[in-house]
């Protein structure tokens, strides 16, 4: 066993995690900053940050992943590192000449108190930010929150980029949280489809799915542009697909530049889309074209042909609070039965929206927030489910467990395809359908005894 | 899989290429850099000299990581039996988790901790009201979940911060349970310029804590400690076949696939065997002054390397039925080796390559290129010190900076009742006159070319302009460096995890690190780069149907 | 064992097939009239044929397919099947009223001499045949070829609607062959984004892969309108995409229309869509368009990023001639090493073809065509490999051997997302490495002892 | 899972739906269909006549099959050692490869050869020149790979055409090995009207080749034949479970999971049980009048069906023993279902159903909707004759059409050394007096309800017009259908091959079958045919933003 000293008795804990559903707020942020074109995310903190993050990153989508870091030493963490967020926009300017430098916090420059604000002011000043360029920054102390959070930081101080002009644009913001290049590229596609002209932030595709060309662009074509994150405060509305991830964004552009806003759940699964597709079409005026419509009936008709195999099966939910709540609603509408739910995020809603979306279900809900996988591994020993769906990690619990396991969320470390191929909207919903079936099928292939294999399914 | 020929050899002059590698840099980073890159002009014993293990320069996109990486993640992350509790916010333990390709074999006792990530998953209030209650509590937890033989703690950036004192919390624990062994590392991210730093910090508590807290004596006849192995991708256990084949017995490994008792009884090998200079060298001078163990350097990456380490561990025993084992071995492995680099190196021979890992891996791995013939044209130290390149001659000449001073250096004596020399003062004379070298490493640099170029702490603007300048056929990294190097059309080879390769230590690992190679530098897939339509571009009236 | 009177020696058979890897000509008539928007197929012989089209084309694509017979009886057989099938013309136009109905015929009637071509021209003389429909047919003996000649004569019928009015109209004819309708509506994507007006034929896009709506369209919105298959002999050229499937129909527009063709290899994997796009961009005139070259640059860095698993795995394949050749070559620029391939449909150059494509593999290559699935699996036996490449059936070797299996082909009887997700293409390629390398991987982990249980890969 | 409530009840006039059914059709057609759809209008037990086994329409979509189907994929299908060699064009023995769900344990002996697809794969040159030589080749390989017991040959198409002599090749086959019996099956694709045609011709040949091969006295007190169980999704395991439960030996099935030697054997049983009357109704009748063996009507669809089942084989034992036991497991077994069927009650009562399929399924499943508390508002068969309809009592009157009587009646005598009567006439007397009934099917009308719609040989037009007028809650018919039917919002199970579901006779497939049906009736699935888009269409302004 991978996991043998994990007990099957539950006992509390207060202080230790185990097996965390969770990272730190920074990575969120480094993540978001490199869906601005021609940026360059920063870490304010002590190398090993900027490595750790870049690492991941980098095995998750086998990309290259650019970020520089403030290098503190012993002597910045108790001077202070402004001489080296100073120094480092020197150099970073000099040598890379990114169009922005999306600066994010960490543990030790919070806890030491470092202000951004005041250190852009002082480059400013001492005329270090060369002209048509930008410093953004937001606060991301990794002792708040997670990598959700931090993500949605990093997401609304690319909100406050914005300047209006006073005259709209006739734009629709939409904020598509964190989620795949591949997925955003398949909400521009249903966006462009609906003929709803719109700024998507932030935007990793044709960042983090690039080509093998012989060429190597540290910044390359995909990204939201600057030109564009300025004009968001004169769209005429704003999308945030996930309240953890894209809420807080949505809300500001609301409130201080009065953009309205809606914040739907991300338009994972049948009727998660439904309530995209449906936003889109009033805000936009429009009828919903037959293409979109077409892929709609066609994820419906796939439901109706495999339900069989779907209904009343057990499942484990492991991720992010946006992501779990659209795919709870999606495997319920199923007939599945997700019951054990655990994301390492704070935050009680998430238990609370979770419960309403189940309340039907013939099984009783283990969820929780703030939980970790050891816990997640505990309630499958009690209550044992034919499908875990989650990040990289469960391979672990998977294997023990000997349970058909999809790999969807982050990280994910050792597959391919989540860079390329959507899970969101319809097709995304028929692919979701094909990997969960494919793994149920699999085992019943496997267990069937050789009297009932079977040819056709 | 056919080879794809490759026009070789680029020229390019050592002198413009690092003046390329420059030029684009404000003058004040220009200059430092200038002392960080070398072209090797080594005449005669003299070294030129490098400056090394000094700040990385912010802003400048770094492949070094931090104190806590070189701590947790490299020396004690290889040790199974032990409960290895991170002090801080969530996101350390996150990422130092089963991230590094330490394999571990559970043993017959099944204790193993490896699959497994603990925190205190730090919360602001604990940055405000302190942090030791909920230390005390996690460790509380994991010692009654698991009832470890040892936990350890490990500081993050804000715990040295806000001045949580762990080790006081680890002591009142262990004395608590008296069962179990907790004791703490200050290894606070900000510290040092480099993981090097959280060696060391390893080191120095793992020799307090632990060395010497097992007395009973070890079977075994030629005893040995194998310092500096971390067991990536199985080479410790490829090294432990061989020992085990010769009749060597390896008391401990610092630390790959290590358990708490291994490090407890390493006091009791005949002789300290170091692999990675730079993370452990320190070590075996404390256990030779300590116990009187006498260290010798090694290397068992490459296979000619691997039965020179041997020959030199059986010279020092002196003993003939070890020497007869030894050699038979070495007769018995080779013959395989032999014949699979004959194949590669139809395939390899000319070839280049370019290593920038570690502190003394980019040294080790010159040796099996070598053995395919394959010249290494620019190296250097993620991060290394000056004795990692120009030799240990060189240690009492090095200044101490601002940033090493606060890394502890532990003052050891002999110990009362434990110290004993492990041979006469004729017989270590008798075998350093036949030429033998006790505690002798001269560093990359002799072994590199003249006019090859020597880079310390390498960073991914520099890389890229010396893959275009000099295109190497293979380069070899970390991660954070491996795609921006292959969207270049240059193959890359990590050396920290080995791609999820491996071993490539010992014979069977050269066998294993000579096809790899072999796969990579002649790969189809970098002939496809380039579309029929890029190759030809020209249009409409060309087209011929049949 | 579910096949274990398979004995590993191999002994040659004259008389006897067994476990065949083709069917009958039928069914690959009836499949590629599914292709014409409107069109009823319909099969002259005895009503079990029908049945069994209808059925195996129904459990591979989960939805209708409709197509008529003229149920012979014992006197039919006897005295000439022209009446039933001058009977279905008048029940078919009454009852389900299509544009077109597609006759082919069977052993039955072929063996008892019937002539379609006379049987229609009396149906025409009695005005049967309503104004403005109409009706096709080929001859599709079952003791001739197999489904995949089948198609081809059907689809050379298709092409023999052309109807020139020696105005040319700017038209690319591309003839896809036997591939999924989510393979038709690549090739349309890649065309549409080269910039190429086309007619492609058939086109089972939007008829085998429809919605469920609660309407049933007998007669879906996809297919390639008569209008279109009238206009192909005014078309600039032909490109056809396959030899087996499409040759034909291209070489007789060539012939007798004087439209020039070009056959290709049908564009799966990585060389053939790079001939296939070459082709469209110099025929056009235009440059290839950067969306189309990242996806390119997409898959060869996916190649380039997993070559290490890839590398030298032994493979089996079975399936179609055109199909086989283009993923040979596929398998062979990953580095992999396809070892014994066998098609059930007759023709030596497919071997000459394999034999050239594989020449530089460092393996013996064991090839067949007129060969089965019996034959296939004792090869495997005798040199067993890492993976099975092949249609549903081959799910009975790869569970006895122990063999990772990737469902591609046809019929695929007991998975989902063939009629959803194309594997033509640079994106079909990267379907099929994100496939392949799922296999691979699950094998990998499942087999991995505990100490090199690896989390990322 | 939550029942989605339906607005039910639709009202329809019976007479209207089949004129809105016959609309369409030319006259002629029309005609001939109006005497295929029958309104139930069962006065007493006088029941209204269908036309029925009657030619398929050319051009009209139809469900049926032809007789190769019902020979080689019914009837010999399930039986596992024996090889069975389709003769003829490759095609229909690939169709035929697994694509029914007859369920098979290839038992101690290991023999099975349902996993595999034997064909001659007939070429042009074997049409013009005969296929007789590649026939006799292909017997003897498939002989000379397997030595399998017994090999049957099957015609298809132009095998009768060509006038290949397949018995005789059989006959010389069959003597030349001497340990293998080789028999032929002349069922051509174009005899017969529907897939019946193909069962008489395999029944026929199994009685003249198999049946009464062994002699050997088999163990077991109370021993039975099951006629017509073919063992889809494992029915036939579940029977065979009740019947070993119950003391009753099962002699042999025809033919689910079946072997020669069960076949061979059948004449040592002493009561004949048949399941589908259609398919081998007439094989009783010549086990009766060859082996005096007696037959009576089961099924075993359905828990109360079963049960009634049980009791009345075991009324014929008339031993109390038996009866006790038959009892004893009705009343272990009984429990469960009636739970399972209270529960899913609550969600199917009052909903109704329509089935179209097979030659006496439609009327078997009737008994589990029945149970579910659903109504039948249609049905009809797919290859049925109006005996199948009306009951036993009309067989005298069926007059024999063209395309039967090529279908070959045997003329069967007592056998003069095996016959033997069962029971002594009193014995057979005092049966019927209590009530007993043999040889006795009273067909589906009678238990269909007034007004409800009989059709025979449904076609997709029909089927179509039949659900957008009526609209059941569930349509049963077979794969051809499934699709066509659900895109009209309906679910659709399948009742030959069980959509991969079963077993769904006796009592554990009562409860698989109820659970089956509430999970397709009380699907969401169907709720989401409609987009929000559809539910309100209105636009633009009515957008409300947070």
């Amino acid at each position: 066993m991978l996991l043998r000293h994990t007990p099957k008795e539950i006992t509390e804990r207060s202080a230790l995690v185990i097996n965390p559903a969770k990272t730190c707020q920074p990575i969120g942020a480094m993540y978001a900053a490199l869906g601005i074109h021609g940026c360059l995310p920063h870490s304010h903190g002590s190398q090993g940050c900027c490595a750790y993050h870049r690492s991941a990153l980098t095995r998750h989508y086998k990309e290259p992943v650019s970020a520089a870091t403030s290098s503190f030493t012993e002597g910045a963490s108790v001077f202070g590192g402004q001489a080296n967020m100073l120094q480092a926009i020197d150099n970073i300017f000099a040598v890379y000449d990114p169009e922005v430098i999306a600066i994010h916090t960490t543990c030790l420059s919070e806890t030491i108190g470092d202000d951004l604000k005041q250190i852009k002011k002082k480059a400013d000043a001492e005329g270090k930010i060369p002209k048509g360029k930008e410093i953004i920054s937001c606060s991301t102390p990794s002792y708040v929150g997670s990598h959700v959070t931090g993500f949605s930081s990093m997401v609304t101080s690319m909100a406050k980029m914005a300047e209006p002009t006073g005259k709209k644009n006739g734009k629709l913001n939409i904020i598509p949280g964190w989620v795949e290049p591949a997925d955003m590229e398949e909400i521009k596609r249903l966006v462009g489809l609906a003929g709803v002209k719109t700024i998507l932030f932030p935007d990793t595709s044709g960042v983090l799915n690039g080509p093998l060309s012989g060429e190597y662009k540290m910044f390359p074509d995909g990204g939201t542009t600057v030109k564009e994150l300025k004009s968001t405060g004169d769209s005429i509305g704003t999308l945030a697909l996930g309240e953890w991830c894209s809420g807080e964004a949505a809300r500001w552009l609301d409130s201080k530049m009065k953009v309205p806003c809606r914040v739907l759940d991300m338009p994972f699964g049948l009727s998660a889309t439904d309530r995209f597709i449906d936003a889109l079409r009033m805000i936009a005026g429009v009828s919903v074209p037959d293409e979109i419509a077409l892929e709609r009936g066609q994820l419906v008709d796939m439901i109706s042909d495999m339900h069989q195999y779907f209904y009343h099966k057990k499942v484990a939910l492991v991720g992010d609070p946006d992501q779990l709540i659209a795919m709870t609603e999606f495997l319920v509408s199923l007939d599945m039965c997700p019951i054990h739910i655990v994301t390492g995020t704070p935050g009680k809603k998430f238990e609370a929206r979770i419960k309403e979306i189940t309340k039907d279900m013939p099984y009783e809900v283990n969820v929780r927030a703030k939980g970790d996988m050891f816990l997640l591994h505990q309630w499958i020993k009690n209550e044992p489910v034919d499908l875990i769906i989650g990040n990289t990690y469960c391979k672990y619990i998977a294997r023990d467990e000997d349970i058909p396991f999809v790999r969807w969320g982050f990280p994910i470390l050792d597959r391919q395809g989540h860079q390329y191929f959507p899970t969101v909207g319809y097709k995304g919903g028929l692919r979701l359908l094909e990997k969960i079936l494919g793994v149920l099928l699999d085992r019943l292939d496997r267990d069937a005894p050789e009297q009932s294999f079977e040819l056709v399914l | 899989m056919a080879a794809i020929p490759k026009k070789k050899l680029v020229q390019w002059d050592p002198a413009e290429v690092k003046a390329e590698l420059l030029a684009k840099y404000p003058s004040k980073v220009a200059r430092k850099r200038a002392k960080q890159i070398m072209i090797n002009e080594a005449q005669g014993n003299e070294t030129p000299e490098i400056s090394a293990n000094v700040r990385t320069t912010p802003g400048i996109i770094t492949m070094r990581g931090c104190t806590y990486a070189g701590c947790k993640g490299v020396i004690m992350g290889p040790t199974r039996d032990i409960v290895n509790l991170v002090h801080g916010p969530i996101g350390c333990s996150f990422y130092a988790w089963l991230t590094r390709r330490n394999q571990t074999d559970a043993g017959p006792d099944g204790e193993n901790y490896m699959n497994y990530c603990f925190s205190t998953d730090m919360q602001d209030s604990d940055i405000i009201f302190g942090g030791e209650k909920k230390l005390t509590a996690a460790i509380q937890e994991a010692y009654d979940l698991f009832h470890p033989r040892s936990i350890a703690i490990f500081a993050t950036c804000p715990v040295g911060l806000i001045g949580d004192d762990i080790h006081t919390v680890a002591k009142r624990m262990k004395d608590k349970f008296g069962d179990c062994n907790v004791y703490a590392f200050s290894c606070e991210g900000y510290k040092g310029v480099s993981q090097s730093a959280g060696h060391h910090i390893a080191n120095n508590q793992v020799f307090k804590h632990i060395v010497g807290e097992n007395d009973a004596e070890k079977p075994g006849k030629y005893k040995i400690n194998l310092l500096g192995e971390y067991n990536i991708g199985g080479d410790g256990f490829e090294i432990d076949r061989i020992f085990k084949k010769c009749g060597i017995t390896c008391i401990s490994t610092f630390s790959g696939n290590s358990t708490y008792d291994q490090f407890a009884s390493a006091h009791k090998a005949d002789l300290n065997a170091v692999m990675c200079h730079r993370s452990i060298n320190y070590v075996a001078d404390m256990l030779e002054t300590k116990f009187g163990i006498p260290w010798i350097k090694v290397n068992f990456i490459g296979a000619d390397a691997t039965a020179k380490s041997l020959r030199k561990i059986a010279e020092y025993f002196g003993d003939k039925e070890l020497t007869d084992q030894v050699e038979a071995v070495i007769a018995e492995e080779m013959p395989e080796v032999l014949a699979a680099r004959t194949d590669v190196r139809t395939r390899t021979e000319g070839k280049t390559a370019m290593m920038f890992v570690g502190g003394s891996r980019a040294h080790h791995y010159k040796e099996l290129f070598n053995e395919m013939g394959m010249k290494t044209i620019s190296a250097g130290y993620e991060f290394g010190h000056r004795d990692d390149y120009e030799g240990r001659q060189v240690i009492p000449t090095l200044e101490v900076d601002a940033d090493s001073r606060n890394i502890e250096e532990i003052h050891v004596e002999p110990d009362e009742t434990r110290y004993q020399a492990r041979k006469t003062p004729a017989e270590f004379e008798a075998l350093e006159k036949a030429g033998y070298t006790f505690k002798q490493y001269d560093g990359l640099v002799p072994d590199m070319d003249q006019g090859t170029i020597i880079i310390d702490d390498l960073n991914q603007y520099e890389a890229e302009k010396l893959v275009e300048l000099m295109k190497p056929d293979i380069f070899c990294a970390g991660v954070k460096e491996k795609y921006s190097i292959q969207k270049l059309g240059v193959p890359m080879k990590q050396l920290h995890s080995y791609d999820s390769g491996g071993p490539y230590a010992g014979f069977k690992g050269a066998v294993n690190f000579y096809q790899e190679i072999d796969r990579l530098v002649n790969s189809r897939v970098w002939s496809y780069m380039q579309a029929p339509w890029q190759k030809n571009p020209e249009l409409s009236a060309s087209y011929v149907w049949e």
